[in-house]
């Protein structure tokens, strides 16, 4: 092993029966696939498959014990009705939760843009349209504070929209003064802030547009998600931000952009909420938060990031209509629907975990 | 000489009806020029917050409180406490459980407020009331005592067998399509009506616990295009659900009056702080009864009402 | 400014002077200097926490330092984020790799600068041209002779380390336009995998670009290096060539056994 | 470099000059230490410090506005008095943080224990002390099951607890059929149950065995944490769970334990929680889980696991107590606080993170 | 039980028979064998991912195989977990280190295996005896001569890498008393440092104790090994004498270019 300086720029010795070697990379692969593990596969690599198929299962179930009641177009269009807020909202917390955050102030952001597009209208006179517009930049400006806590200022987003939403939900009730604005009053003077609760028929099924709302930006959001770089680079974020920014994505102004996102489309569903409820009434909302949080984890997406498909969401979401609607028609005690709800948040993960342990 | 200071508490500081209370007692303490502290808790139910509430008006050397308690058993000897210092104690809107827990009462007559709106409901049926169709928009599922006496006032009011006057659901008439709970909200309303009509499309009487609800309900009622079959009563006369009387969206409602309420407890608070002097039941109760009215611009034979416009007048939110 | 190691006349492509980056009571760069010459593999050697990381890490705009000018070509730039230094054709290996997990090869090796479908769907819809992409990763995988994989849609995360490091030691060659860094590319690689590595990195350089290589394999950096950066207590010692020193010399300065003669030390 | 047998057991040829290499390992101190960079480091290496200074800078502010009111024995007793059930839940909680974990169940479990002790009395006429007895069981059971599901099937605590809160809360309510004992019930037939809520005076200063227990209990986890190899391993196991694995602490059980423990203290919490309130009511507690989140965050306990002092998690508890009782004796609006406290969060974990950043 | 290359009646410490291990659609173990001798120092090399650190993760406890019998000295061993390993004397250092960040030195050192004060404090109040770990952690780690550390209560996220690698191995030297495990221990040192862990290995086994080391840097591996077990898909291929045959010639037998000859063959 003598050293000269003839040596360099030549490999080590015992490098030069390289070029003899095997060229493959080792690669294992199973003696052979059974069905189970076929199905795992399927279901690994496309993530809101398992909710939809427990979305239609239920139906099925909850059809087949009640009957026509509820396996009605009527039936199953009225719960779209009923999940339609909690479905926008989810759209919101699924942006947030796929980049390995979570927002605690949704429902909190909500309500004070619905209080915002009320009072504007009916205690300073504004045109609806402009009071709706106002009630959008108090959402994006909500949004706004969450995204520069914690991109800018980098504290986690539990405790940050922890503390938002208390701030937001006392300043909602403190700039209310806790009045309500009546559904006639808005109906007579500013029918432009119950718009998503118009309803409209297609034979037995009737809809709001406030589901038609909620589809399409579910639509949007899945094509953004899927099929655009910005929705590429939300994934890399929540998979791991310190990668993602060294290969080039611009990590701050994104989480900026996607809390602002998400205020809007809270803002969005303030403006549904008045229409479902007809009023405007500022106590109302306060389960949002959980409930979305729910739908995202019924629907199968991963809360530390990156992984899931906000169709699963949508899935999750009627996943807990049906349950909450069927159980009433069965007549059970409300608690039970509680009961079986937490069962089933339990249940998706523990399914999630298994196939992407095995499918791995 | 120091002012005199009076506590009030109530289940939240959110709902309008104790926000109206709060907004009374403030205007009579500063005519009286008492120091008036309101405390609240959380959400309806929250009684942890009431103890420490009371427990602040202790430290805070208050001469008397009122409370609308969220646990009227549970509450007991937090007053004690207070009344052990010294205090005036005064039940506002629900009676503790003993009543005489505390030294007074101001509350509604909530069965009564349940039976007018009950019998007003089936005199207007007529003849079809004997196969009406139900529904209970209730509370919460704990089944608070203003949840119970409204429920089983209307259905006293209407001619229904109660069976154990102080639960709900123990009923088996058959004109009973369901119950459901509310929250007490617009969006709890209008769900529960929504579940309850999946149940049974035929309903045309809906019993909803408070205005909200009631909105919410008749939200679903338009919505399902048979607002117009439908006749919603309501307990409250908040002035939204006054005003909804007016439009038509409820039946009739029973009014009760928060602002009054406080206001007398204000005034009992410093009539005590000076001379020691208790308030004194109406006759034949064992509570102060603030009274409560009907509010109906279609008025039922054989009871007695007024109407929207004289109820705006005394309407209170 | 001093041309240490090269023939005057010939103007650095990448060089910074006076670089600083201090993180907390921890200095990790202490008024480092850098050149990198037009078409030469750079070595850079030092000891573990010498500020080779720091160092490559703000030339690249993955940490912005705390004072220090660094200059591409004649101008003075100033990264504010890796982006910006990947447009100016800088790409970079980073230690701990830098691909997204759940991403697909084809996905990471575009992330930051994907490619659109023509037209309408392009323009106005912003929509991706996966095939596009996809088509051009496999081509460049293949061109570059590196791998052998079936599903170029398959997870990052699915793949072995040596076939990670492979994505992205292909991404950095096929993109970068001026300059080539790599930080410790074959730390964790097998005597095979590693030598792939290097000649990948000869095929590189054949290609006219410049190459900083970080690596802690004296055999290696002594064989593809043209010139190697010492690098000792958060700053350049001197910059030395392979072809008229000693491993042991080398060695023997990078661990401070012995002091640089003073013609190789930097200004 | 001929490569001979001779060769080997020799280092390569460029190692030998190792031996003349400085033995130092490089050592960068900086040039000089401000007085803030001092503190930061103080700071930084104790960490229930801000949280303490936090409270005695709001104990002198409130002090100084309020004056003789607030700042009596009568007063400050009654802080430490509302603080207690909150103090108690929080000590489970923390633990559960400690190991990375979360616990959104530990509101259900204290309610759904002091319900069991107080209808396995009243219901079933079992003596007051073996109902306490269950109470603890079923609050063991209940950690157990949040236990297993987080440590055995390698589900998300966050997600477990979420569903397992409302599981708990659900059979709550049904067990109890909403039915509240009366306190004088509890006192004439059963007032072990109520021992927790008894006062005994020093001078002015009430103190009930309530505020005892959270003492005791609080320096009992601080002295076990801290100064047993138990602790040093939940400590490890918060860190990092796979090193600590390998590194010898057995995980699996030792998470079972810690919701086990939470289980049993979130008991203790309930049996102190009828001594309060003085009843059993089912519908109390309802914020406890957010309440003992809020308490570890102000206290400087990282979410993230493995970092903070439980002493931390008291001082922020009481931080709490202190705005509450100073922000109703100057009569402002009860929302002001919640805004506060809201604010207060967001401004405890930024200055954390700002020690952590720069006396990193 | 063929025992390869090793004098007949010397009977294996350690050894392995046809372990599997399975994850998801990868075998990172195909019935694989191995085997210890007393007082020797195996190297094991391999292709990355060829499941070296599969095996020494099935012998240490860390991770439990599907199939396959684990014998020490005489008996038939199941560790269900490291800690297990640990207590019948296996000592390992794993290629991710395995140090708690937040913890001190003498706190990791002495993880599951604390100290605690005589008397009624330590076994009636478990108290530990902080005082006693940090001084012999001190000991341990100037006996080993292998770092100059000031203060043995600060907590490890405050190190270089180089000395959090060196808290690692020595405390693998210190409390190992039958068998030390070594996965890549020097694969992100520099040299200096990779030296001394060589230095240190060498130590070890003076004192009597046989170790494991594998590693990619062949130099090394000819420098300290005994023998050499050559790992291959899954699988141990054969076991060299590092005095018989070249670097080349173990290089091809690990890369697939050649086979081995069949009396080098495992069982
Ligand atoms: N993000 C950071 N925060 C705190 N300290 C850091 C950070 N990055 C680097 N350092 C410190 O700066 C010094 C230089 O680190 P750097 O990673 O540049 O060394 P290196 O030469 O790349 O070492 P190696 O050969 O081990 O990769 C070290 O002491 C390290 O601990
Ligand atoms: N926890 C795991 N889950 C899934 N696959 C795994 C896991 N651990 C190892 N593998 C797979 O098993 C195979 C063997 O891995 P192993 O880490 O044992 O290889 P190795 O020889 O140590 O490689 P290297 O030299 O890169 O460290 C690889 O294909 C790897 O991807
Ligand atoms: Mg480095
Ligand atoms: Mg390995």
């Amino acid at each position: 092993m003598s050293e000269t300086s003839a040596g360099l720029h030549r490999p080590q010795e015992f490098e030069s029966v390289l070029s003899g070697s095997e060229t493959s990379v080792a690669n294992f692969e199973p003696e052979r696939r059974t069905a189970l593990q076929h199905a795992q596969q399927f279901l690994h690599s496309s993530p809101a498959a398992v909710p939809l198929i427990v979305l239609v299962a239920s139906l099925v179930i909850f059809g087949a014990i009640i009957g026509g009641r509820f396996f009605s177009a009527f039936s199953m269009t009225l719960i779209l009705q009923q999940v339609a807020i909690v479905g926008i909202v989810g759209a919101a917390q699924t942006l947030v939760i796929l980049t390995a955050g979570i927002d605690l102030s949704v429902g909190a952001i909500m309500v004070l843009s619905s209080v915002v597009m009320g009072q504007f209208t009916f205690r300073y006179g504004l045109p609806p349209a402009l009071s709706v517009l106002c009630g959008f930049a108090v959402g994006a400006l909500c949004g706004y504070i969450n995204g520069v806590l914690v991109s800018v200022m980098k504290l986690p987003p539990f405790i940050v929209t922890l503390g938002t939403w208390q701030i937001f939900l006392a300043t909602n009730f403190l700039y209310s003064a806790n009045e309500t604005i009546r559904s006639q009053e808005i109906g007579a003077q500013a029918p432009l802030l119950q718009f998503f609760g118009e309803t409209f028929k297609i034979g037995n099924a009737v809809f709001t547009y406030g589901v038609i709302a909620m589809v399409l930006l579910v639509a949007l959001l899945w094509y953004v998600l899927n099929h655009t770089a910005w929705g590429r680079h939300l994934h890399a974020i929540g998979d791991d931000p310190e990668a993602a920014k060294l290969s080039g994505v611009r990590v701050r102004p994104m989480l900026v952009t996607v809390y602002v996102l998400s205020g809007l489309i809270c803002a969005l569903a303030g403006w549904c909420l008045i229409g479902r409820i007809g009023s405007v009434s500022p106590t109302a909302g306060q389960f949002a938060n959980i409930e979305s949080i729910t739908a995202v984890v019924i629907g199968g997406i991963s809360l530390f990031g990156g992984r899931g498909s906000i169709l699963g969401m949508l899935f999750g979401a009627l996943i807990v209509g049906v349950f909450s609607l069927g159980l009433r028609l069965i007549g059970t005690d409300p608690q039970w629907t509680y009961l079986l709800i937490g069962a089933l948040i339990i249940l998706a993960v523990a399914i999630d975990q298994w196939i992407r342990k095995v499918a791995a | 000489q120091e002012p005199v200071t009076a506590c009030l508490i109530t289940k939240t500081d959110t709902n309008p009806f104790f926000v109206k209370m709060k907004e009374g007692a403030t205007a009579r303490a500063k005519e009286l020029g008492v120091n008036l502290k309101s405390y609240a808790g959380k959400i309806d139910g929250d009684s942890e917050s009431q103890v420490a509430a009371i427990e602040t008006c202790i430290a805070d050397g208050a001469k008397g409180l009122m409370i609308t308690a969220s646990d009227t058993k549970g509450i007991v000897p937090s007053i004690q406490k207070a009344r052990d210092a010294g205090m005036l104690v005064i039940a506002l809107d629900t009676p503790l459980e003993p009543a005489d827990a505390a030294d007074a009462t101001f509350a509604t007559d909530n069965r009564l407020a349940g039976k007018l709106i009950g019998q007003w409901a089936a005199a207007t049926l007529g003849d079809k009331a004997k196969d009406a169709k139900i529904a209970f928009l209730d509370l919460t599922p704990s089944q608070p005592s203003v949840d119970v006496l409204r429920d089983q006032g209307f259905m006293e009011g209407f001619g229904i067998d109660v069976k154990d006057g102080n639960r709900i659901g123990d009923e088996d008439d058959a004109r009973i399509v369901g119950h459901d709970i509310t929250n007490g909200n617009e969006e709890g309303g209008r769900q529960a009506m929504e579940n309850l009509l999946q149940k049974d499309p035929g309903i045309n009487v809906v019993h909803t616990i408070n205005e909200p609800a009631a909105a919410g309900a008749y939200e679903a009622l338009k919505a399902f295009g048979i607002q117009d079959n439908v006749l919603i009563v309501s307990i409250d006369g908040g002035c939204p659900g006054v005003r909804n009387v007016a439009d038509g969206a409820i039946g009739a409602t029973s009014q009760q009056y928060p602002l009054q309420m406080a206001a007398l407890g204000v005034e009992a608070i410093k009539t005590f702080a000076e001379n020691g002097e208790k308030p004194k039941p109406t006759a034949g109760k064992d509570f102060v009864d603030t009274g409560v009215t009907l509010v109906t611009d279609k008025p039922a034979p054989g009871v007695e009402s007024i109407d929207s416009k004289a109820g705006l007048g005394k309407c209170w939110g | 400014m001093s041309q240490i190691l090269h023939e005057t006349g010939v103007k650095p492509l990448l060089s910074a002077r006076g670089l600083v980056k201090r993180y907390g009571r921890v200095t990790a760069l202490d008024h480092a200097d850098f050149d990198l010459y037009p078409g030469e593999i750079l070595a850079v050697i030092g000891d573990n926490g010498a500020g080779k990381s720091s160092l490559i890490k703000a030339i690249s705009g993955a940490t912005i330092p705390d004072e220090g000018e660094i200059r591409l070509g004649d101008q003075v730039v100033n990264f504010k984020s890796p982006m910006e230094a990947r447009d100016a054709g800088i790409e970079t290996v980073y230690q701990n790799l830098a691909l997204s997990p759940a991403l697909s090869i084809a996905d990471n090796m575009f992330l930051g600068r994907e490619i659109r479908k023509p037209g309408v769907l392009g323009q106005w819809f912003r929509m991706l041209d996966r095939s596009a992409m996809e088509r051009q990763a496999r081509a460049k995988l293949t061109e570059l002779g590196l791998m052998t994989i079936q599903n170029i849609g398959q997870a990052v995360e699915t793949l072995s380390g040596g076939q990670r490091q492979g994505v992205a030691v292909a991404r950095a060659a096929a993109f970068g336009s001026r300059v080539v860094i790599m930080d410790e590319p074959t730390a964790a690689l097998g005597v095979k995998e590693s030598r792939r590595v290097l000649e990948l990195i000869q095929d590189v350089k054949k290609r006219g670009l410049p190459i900083v290589l970080i690596s802690h394999n004296m055999p290696h950096v002594f064989e593809v290096a043209d010139r190697i950066h010492i690098h000792r207590l958060g700053r350049r010692l001197c910059v030395v060539d392979p072809k008229q020193i000693s491993m042991s010399d080398a060695v023997a300065l990078m661990t401070g056994a012995t002091q640089p003669p003073t013609d190789a030390l930097a200004a």
